[in-house]
């Protein structure tokens, strides 16, 4: 597939499926072809989907509060794949609780991921910077 | 494996048992099943769901339950007991955490130990069977008003075991309410099964004196979802459990947002469960309403949110649901402090007691709607048990694989997610699109009109768009989600 | 002096403003009466409050707007812009002082000096006459809404003068709300005379292209007050108004919490002083209504105080009132902060968008509650009419006199106190002694009815004691009284 | 009059009358008699009540938030009134805005009152207290 292959999916033990169909259709529509391995998805499975149809970018949800956990070794787990400058973006109620949102966005680029979103961001803002981050228009 | 709705014997329940406990090792705590039966009776009947919620159906009150759990029993009981005395809830939960609802007990434990070590919980709920009998039990002990299980667990097997025998006299999930929303690849004939297991170990307490309430979980995937269906998966489920021996029930409704649509749907979960309840042969069963407010998406803003949680308090209280669960001012940000659960709590208190004296009057609206709600419904719950051959455990599976009955957005892939609900020009939830439900011309015509008026009063065709505009609206302050 | 309803001339007019603008130095900045017109014509549209009110009338929209008003000028500017940007308001207030709202300029100096003293504002409002013209139209000038002068003020002659050539483009209260309530000794001869004065003013800036909304002072003494007695007062004030020049009137209504009473005054205000009007000869008159969120004793407690703030917010948007006047958190605590105040507006907003596609729809409840309320109203009006030989004014004062009219709890020695409002069991607000307000048996039947079915209830002869426990129910959680 | 008679009013500007009529209702219901001057009453009405009735106590309400400017001044004027040792009270909203009650409660504790009371107090607490300040029953 071409430059404009992503992975999208919700990690873990999370079954929220509403925003993940949002984003699915959301970035279909924005011209994206999207690889959604839905909800329920580990870390293997995003790793997989991204080497078998050749995707630039992994789009990871986490609604649940377990987004730390389940996130943590994602970057690592793809340098050992071979994919390890692929792009990892997070999004979501990644922790438990509501703490401030810096510290949380500071754990999860240390983690490796590319850039991560709070909750309530709407999809137009990662498509933007989606398209940025892989030259498209 | 055909599973049909027939109640167990207890040989059948008893020799799956051992196998079920030998899951985790903490299942063994339970191996003797009528010590749990003992110390039920053990326990002040102010520690009954059944009872209270009863009591207050009689009373036209509505109760006021939280959602809440966190990692550790000692904090566990600290934020119930909060919840409790400064939050004033009439009933209380213990949230179980995701790895727990998904069988990963040792994902749980490895939480447990983070959160030891962290001094927060990482988890998003209690994990209620890696602490075993004896902490449960303490929970249940820790606080004085009843306490209830909710999750989301297709296999929540252990999970009962341990529960109830600790003293917890309500069990949220269902065979299909706790797996099509919760699950990805789990077929529903297994999940019927896990939860004819939990429905018949509540038949058996039930058998032996200790009444533990039943509460099928009604929101389903929270988002847009029309009446009818979550009424159908509602009553369906109510039947599965009866059958089992289940006699006390709380069927549940989401709020949609629409006054009229949300109180004529409370009414007629309760007029159709008790209808179709005694029609297959179920007497003497108690059917008790539970109110969700608002299950989409919340406004970030805290004041909003509160605006948000006071309309479900106020909706609840004028459709005299039996109880309400609660939202929080920090929904938006996931899960809340135990200040903001207590804060979401009594705003809602304070609303369900203003308002306790006042009801909705029937309305040509109201009517009209609770018409289409019960058409809509019979007109489902009828194919199914006609594709069923008169079985409705056989019925429902078919059913879902035909798209007789169908949940927008769930993550099942044994759903067939053909139906597109969006709002009508007055905030009621319609179908776009009525996929495979097998509706007559006259509903299907209802729905279409109602689309079509607000797709003129917005001049657009009505498709996908509003769907999602719909889903988006409540976080920007509106209803009805309006192009710009 | 007999007080008649009979538009002045602008002699008599101009001649007394020499007087009145001699009672404080500011006043010489006013003396020029065409100055202010002109300055009123400079200012876009989008900040006339009549305007606005009637696009917000026509598109079934409920503005939101909040009480306010500190000590001094700039930060009564920084708290108005606060509650613009952060509160989302829709129309702004300058609500004037205690001390000035009495004429007490000398006390209200030595409040703005003591504010600067020690950085805290040590007034609960603005004392506009003490700043000044320039002053006040800084205030116009910082804002992009609407801005209304909000006091309780019997004699505001002196206010209007100066607040109307400074901008503002709507002001509260009237000759009757503005006393009875107000005021302890002072006579309604005196202050409808001062209010002609202040209607004469506003009918001249019409005259001249300057449209200037009008707004009776809707809650009264803001506890227990039957619909019937607010309406009344509103729809005479309406009238004398009228007969002055005025064009654009906002009638107000105070919550009662009964949704189907609150629904049934917003309309029946609407409907009943449209007609009065008309049969009166005020033609071309536009009427707009104003809904205040609960006026009487609040929760302590800030959630309990959002669910009663949404409250007044949904019945509000379900009454479809023009604006709806906001209660903050801190309710129960005094004035509040601006943050309080901006989460009123935010938590009503919310509301008011979410319900803008519903309303309640008619019932046979609410249509017996709308002709119950239309009869009493009628009743007392024609009465007034009647005694008052054909004239408004004369009517009401001989009215007050011999208790025809009656406001409950008033601090006027002008007001008759006979009659006893209490809730009935659906918590609508009902009389337990009608005194002396010239109803016939069967509204005096209707309210004996009511008012004993809920002593049956409550096992109880109704008396004074159930008056109390009503005034003290919400700041328990409740709305009716009941005993313990 | 008695050992029982008190005066009761709103002070300075204030108009708020309904829990004016209630202090009055269940302090005569406690078998007070109760001289209540109303609402807009100036210290020199308090005090004249207070010496034409030989009342034991003066219970100074005030809702609106200008209390503390109507309420200086109070004791030492009773105290050239002649009256220096009359029970005063007070309670309501007291000051301005939402602050601590405590430095409030002492502020008036400082002008002479002897006893100060916090909005939503109900009637029968100072009814206790007043019982007890007069030694009756």
């Amino acid at each position: 597939m071409g430059n404009k292959t992503i992975v999208t999916g919700v990690i873990g033990a999370d079954v929220h499926a509403v925003g993940n169909r949002i984003l699915d259709y959301a970035f279909s529509q924005a011209g994206f072809d999207v690889v959604n391995i839905g909800v329920l998805a580990s870390q293997e499975e995003f790793i997989q989907a991204a080497i078998e149809t050749g995707a630039k970018a992994i789009l990871v949800s986490s609604l649940y509060g377990h987004g730390e956990m389940d996130c943590r070794g994602l970057r690592e787990k793809c340098e050992e794949s071979g994919i390890g400058e692929i792009i990892l973006y997070a999004g979501g109620n990644l922790v438990v609780g509501k703490q401030e949102w810096e510290p949380v966005k500071e754990k999860f680029l240390e983690m490796g991921f590319n850039r991560v979103y709070p909750p309530g961001t709407l999809p137009e803002e990662a498509i933007t910077h989606l398209k940025a981050d892989l030259n498209i228009e | 494996m055909e599973v049909l709705n027939k109640k167990w014997s207890m040989e059948k329940l008893m020799s799956l048992r051992k196998e079920i406990l030998a899951t985790w090792p903490t299942g063994s705590d339970v191996e003797d099943i009528d010590a749990g039966i003992e110390y039920q009776k053990s326990l002040p009947k102010s520690k009954n769901f059944a009872a209270k919620l009863l009591h207050a159906k009689e009373n036209g009150i509505t109760l006021v339950q939280p959602r809440a759990g966190v990692a550790l029993v000692n904090e566990h009981i600290g934020l119930l007991q909060f919840l409790q005395n400064e939050g004033q809830a009439d009933l209380l939960p213990s949230t179980i955490d995701s790895y727990t609802r998904q069988n990963r007990y040792q994902e749980a434990e490895k939480g447990i130990q983070e959160s030891i070590s962290s001094g927060r919980s990482l988890l998003n709920g209690f994990p209620a069977v890696n602490h075993g009998l004896e902490n449960c039990r303490r929970v249940v002990e820790s606080v004085n008003v009843p306490v209830q299980v909710r999750h989301g667990t297709p296999d929540a097997r252990l999970l009962a075991e341990i529960t109830l025998a600790a003293g917890f006299t309500d069990y949220e999930g269902g065979g299909i309410s706790y797996n099509i929303p919760y699950a990805k690849n789990v077929s529903l004939e297994k999940t019927i099964y896990y939860w004819q297991y939990v429905d018949r170990l509540i038949g058996y307490y039930h058998e032996n004196g200790v009444v533990i309430n039943r509460e099928p979980f009604g929101p389903l995937t929270g988002t847009l979802v029309p009446p009818c269906i979550s009424h159908t998966v509602a009553i369906v489920e109510a039947i599965l459990a009866a059958e089992q021996g289940v006699h006390n029930l709380t069927l549940g409704y989401g709020q949609c947002g629409n006054l009229v649509q949300d109180v004529a749907a409370i009414q007629t979960l309760q007029e159709l469960s008790e209808e179709y309840l005694l029609k297959n042969g179920y007497e003497n069963r108690h059917v008790t309403t539970v109110f969700h407010q608002w299950m989409g998406g919340f406004p970030q803003d805290e004041a909003k949110a509160f605006g948000v949680i006071s309309w479900g308090a106020a909706t609840a209280a004028l459709a005299k649901a039996t109880k309400v669960i609660v939202k929080t001012p920090h929904e938006a940000m996931g899960i809340p402090t135990k200040e903001a659960n207590a804060q979401g709590l009594r705003t809602t208190k304070q609303l369900v007691n203003m308002l306790k004296d006042q009801t909705l009057p029937l309305t040509n609206e109201l009517a009209e709607e609770k018409e289409m709600i019960k058409k809509e419904t019979r007109a489902i719950l009828d194919t199914i048990l006609k594709v069923g051959d008169g079985d409705w455990a056989r019925g429902i599976i078919r059913a879902f694989e035909a798209g007789i009955i169908d949940v927008p957005f769930a993550p099942s892939r044994y759903n067939a997610g053909r139906i597109l609900p969006a709002r009508d020009n007055n905030g009621a939830i319609r179908m776009l699109d009525t996929g495979d439900l097998p509706f007559d011309k006259e509903i299907i015509d209802f729905h279409k009109k109602k689309i079509a008026e607000r797709g003129e009063a917005e001049e657009r065709e009505p498709s996908f768009q509003m769907v999602i505009d719909d889903i988006y609206a409540i976080g920007k302050g509106m209803l009805v989600g309006r192009p710009n």
